[in-house]
């Protein structure tokens, strides 16, 4: 495999990933936590561009960088008292790591089986370009009733009783 | 898709954190550095600082927050729906209909409920 | 064309590019920059006419370079650190802010052939981008470790997130028409300027948009004439600048915005041909919407907060979801027509009144005159509804505040329906 | 072009990283920041498997947004209980929310 522009942006978003989540795992303070979280966020905007789903991309950062991660933000800052803590990880953070570490062992053996095994080897190339107009395929998709539209209503159903939910139990009780 | 377009995106980002980066430096290089322990405190109207700086925050601002971000997971089915309009049927219509009178019931329901007061 | 020469000129194809790329990104990056420079000028004498004085009018020619002088000025003051501010996060905050504002230009098409680049996903982009600076906002209230610039930061990133969504909804309906998200697309489906085709739409997004800037009536959390300041009460010098910059910079993209989605963009006779006019048209019509808002920031007085968020969920909000059902319906029965009928008529060989129409106001135009008009009374019928059913929800609501002041009941604090001062506010906006 | 495994490996690295957060960290809301990580591992994925292998359909898009959804619906429960449990014991430390143990 040469060392293509594309190899090099790659590496550059995958390390901005990673290093962003290494940081929320790590950080002490936990408004910068949640900074990184946005840096981590973002390189995953990055890593959905290149695989062609601009979309995704945008909604990422409209999403998550501008909606959960300030709602996080907020969420830190009404428990304010607990920002800078002196403790970070629990007392079983050195089995946490091993387990962790096992995880991603277990993924890799995954991974490196399926993109040698015989049956169905891992393509290193796409399989077919990705249409011009795959967003108003997706919106086509998404409402039609041999699709998506059963999850789509049921993904309506689960926001609006989140959003009831967790105002209901957000709000400071009134009987206090 | 063509990479091309994003790779000016790409380089736009840089010189978009380049472009204000760059006077704050200069002004910072430039301009006199003179601290003393008055100037660099905490400014609040001349008055000594009382107390913590994390003021404890209403939690209205986090049922607003809340409230946003359910709205935007709307937004984010909207899009592809609304680009796609033309070539849909009526029944992509009526499920968007469902979709979307759903949460402004749920939006009623917290107007009646008092949650969207700013008090 | 300079990738062209380029490469003539012996250079590898790949640094060609990027030279290529790297000079279309200085050019649309330091126009936001070279703008502000005019439009702080601009603004600033308008604000004096408003306001019956004469305006800068010392450095320069009618005082045009004045925004230089200023310039230079805060480049020499100093940048005032306080003592517990988180420095990183302090710093990056200004940064953030202004590239929030001029990664906006990336995608504003100016002309048919002038446009940064001309993104599949365009006004979502811009979305995303301008949805980055609440960030930036958040992270200078923090980073200053002032009480007052981190409750500022709070105020404002509540009202941004909060007009989002009227912003957004409201440039569904363009999308809707055009089935697009290119903004070089939603600009040629513009046969007939959105504005007609939707001027609720407009007028929701007009006002959102204002909102989102965080310019007058909505500018409560910097409010320079009663409080100290907002967020950015920390910052001095070319940082605090910066802010300023971004402010001014995205009023005026706001305006490019609205012009782009609602009044054609570069759409005018005879731009197709002459790409230079479209950039005119665009910039005359961008003109106009920035001095209706700057007009807007100059007479309207402040709203309150809780004014400010009852208008946004209890009115902005609901309004936008319900418009963008009914015009999903009126799409549906009068959905956009096939144009190669009309460009055939034009092109057709028998001459008469028809065929010189077509040709004389432009095929596409004058076949989409009909559905737009479906649209435009549409929209009328919609403001009426809505109007009416307005007028009756204030009227209860003011008979039952009037009744509960009768019997003079303070007591209900909370509950459905139950009086609270809030109430007031309320009528007041829905009237 | 980037081969598949690529992304495969930072999708399994962030799943890695966010599983020793959940595992290691005593805030409530560092772990809720760190269930984020692991459903955009999961996003990258889906993807990457979708750019791949069945580019020509929407499916690996339409379940990102579906996991979208349930990210959204998460934080916000999530990040309530937490707001509503500091209220209520002053302390987000996931170790001091014992009430239900035995």
């Amino acid at each position: 495999m040469e060392l293509t522009i594309e190899v090099v942006v790659f590496a550059v978003f995958a390390i901005i990933t990673l290093a962003g989540a290494l940081g929320v795992v790590l950080a002490r303070n936990l408004f910068r936590a949640a900074l990184l979280l946005l840096v981590s966020l973002f390189g995953v905007a990055g890593l959905f561009v290149l695989l062609a789903a601009p979309f995704l991309a945008a909604v990422q950062v409209l999403l998550y960088m501008g909606g959960i991660a300030i709602l996080i933000i907020f969420g830190v800052m009404l428990t304010r008292g607990m920002v800078q803590a002196r403790q970070v990880m629990n007392s079983q953070w050195d089995l946490a790591a091993v387990i962790a570490l096992v995880t991603f062992v277990i993924l890799m053996i995954v991974i490196v089986q399926v993109a040698q095994g015989e049956g169905a080897p891992l393509p290193s190339l796409p399989r077919g370009d990705v249409a011009a107009d795959s967003i108003a395929q997706l919106g086509a998709a998404l409402v039609d009733p041999a699709q998506y539209v059963l999850p789509f209503e049921v993904a309506s159903v689960l926001l609006a009783g989140a959003l009831i939910g967790a105002v209901y139990i957000a709000r400071e009780d009134e009987a206090e | 898709m063509n990479l091309n377009e994003w790779a000016f995106v790409g380089i736009f980002l840089a010189i978009a954190g380049i472009l204000p980066a760059v006077p704050i430096l200069l002004g910072w290089l430039l301009g006199p550095r003179k601290p003393n322990p008055i100037k660099t405190d905490t400014y609040e109207c001349g008055i000594e600082t009382v107390g913590d700086t994390w003021v404890q925050f209403k939690v209205q601002y986090y049922i607003f927050a809340l409230v946003f971000v359910i709205f935007d997971v709307e937004m984010l089915f909207l899009f592809p729906w609304a680009v796609a309009y033309q070539r849909l049927d009526l029944f992509a219509f009526v499920a968007m209909t469902i979709f979307i009178l759903l949460l402004t019931i749920d939006l009623f329901i917290l107007w009646r409920k008092g949650a969207l007061e700013w008090t | 064309m300079v990738k062209d020469a380029l490469i003539q000129a012996g250079m590898n194809i790949g640094w060609a590019t990027f030279i290529d790329l790297l000079l279309g990104v200085i050019v649309a990056a330091s126009f936001g920059m070279v703008w502000v420079l005019l439009g702080i000028w601009i603004e600033r004498k308008w604000a004096g006419r408003f306001q019956n004085r004469i305006g800068p009018n010392r450095v320069g020619p009618y005082g045009s370079i004045q925004s230089v002088a200023d310039a230079l000025k805060l480049l020499t003051k100093e940048v005032i650190i306080p003592r517990n501010a988180d420095r990183p996060v302090y710093f990056l905050a200004p940064v953030l802010v202004v590239a929030s504002v001029i990664l906006i230009a990336a995608v504003i098409p100016f002309s048919p052939v002038v446009i940064g680049t001309d993104l599949s996903i365009g006004i979502l982009y811009v979305m995303a981008v301008s949805s980055i600076g609440a960030i930036g906002i958040m992270m200078a209230g923090w980073g200053s470790n002032n009480k007052y610039a981190l409750l500022g930061a709070f105020r404002v990133v509540a009202q941004l997130i909060s007009y989002e969504v009227p912003t957004v909804l409201s440039a569904m309906i363009p999308v809707m028409i055009a089935g697009t998200l290119s903004m070089q697309g939603l600009v040629h489906g513009q046969h007939v300027w959105f504005i007609v085709s939707a001027p609720v739409a407009a007028v929701l997004f007009f006002i959102a948009s204002q909102a989102e800037l965080g310019r007058a009536p909505f500018d409560l959390l910097e409010a320079e004439s009663e409080l100290v300041a907002g967020f950015n009460i920390e910052y001095s010098g070319m940082a605090f600048a910066m802010f300023y910059l971004a402010e001014f910079m995205h009023s005026f993209f706001v305006a490019i915005l609205f012009s782009v989605l609602f009044l054609g963009g570069w759409r005018g006779p005879g731009a197709e041909q002459i790409p230079f006019l479209g950039i005119v048209y665009l910039f005359i019509k961008s003109i106009l919407v920035y001095f209706v808002s700057v007009w807007l920031r100059l007479t309207v007085p402040r709203v309150r907060i809780d004014q400010l968020l009852n208008l946004n969920w209890k009115f902005l909000v609901p309004l936008a979801m319900i418009y963008v059902i009914f015009m999903a319906f009126v799409l549906k029965i009068a959905p956009v027509p096939d144009l190669s009928g009309a460009q055939a008529i034009a092109a057709g060989p028998y001459e008469g009144v028809a065929s010189g129409i077509y040709r004389l106001l432009g095929p596409d135009f004058v076949a989409t005159l009909p559905q737009a008009g479906v649209l435009l009374l549409a929209n009328v019928l919609f403001v009426v509804v809505a109007a009416a059913v307005l007028r009756e929800v204030s009227r209860r609501r003011r008979m039952r505040v009037e009744d509960l002041v009768d019997e003079t009941d303070y007591s209900g604090a909370g509950g459905a329906g139950g009086y609270t001062p809030a109430d007031h506010s309320e009528t007041a906006a829905a009237r | 072009m980037i081969p598949l495994w690529m992304f495969l490996v930072v999708g399994a690295a962030l799943f890695a990283i966010g599983v020793f957060g959940v595992l290691a960290r005593r805030n409530a809301i560092a772990i809720l920041m760190s269930i984020e990580l692991m459903l955009n591992a999961v996003n990258i994925n889906l993807v990457a498997f979708w750019r791949y292998l069945t580019p020509e359909t929407m499916s690996g898009q339409a379940f990102a947004i579906f996991v979208f959804v349930v990210a959204v619906a998460e934080a916000a429960v999530g990040l309530a209980l937490i707001v509503a449990i500091y209220r209520r014991r002053q302390s987000v430390v996931a170790e001091d929310m014992n009430v239900l143990k035995w």
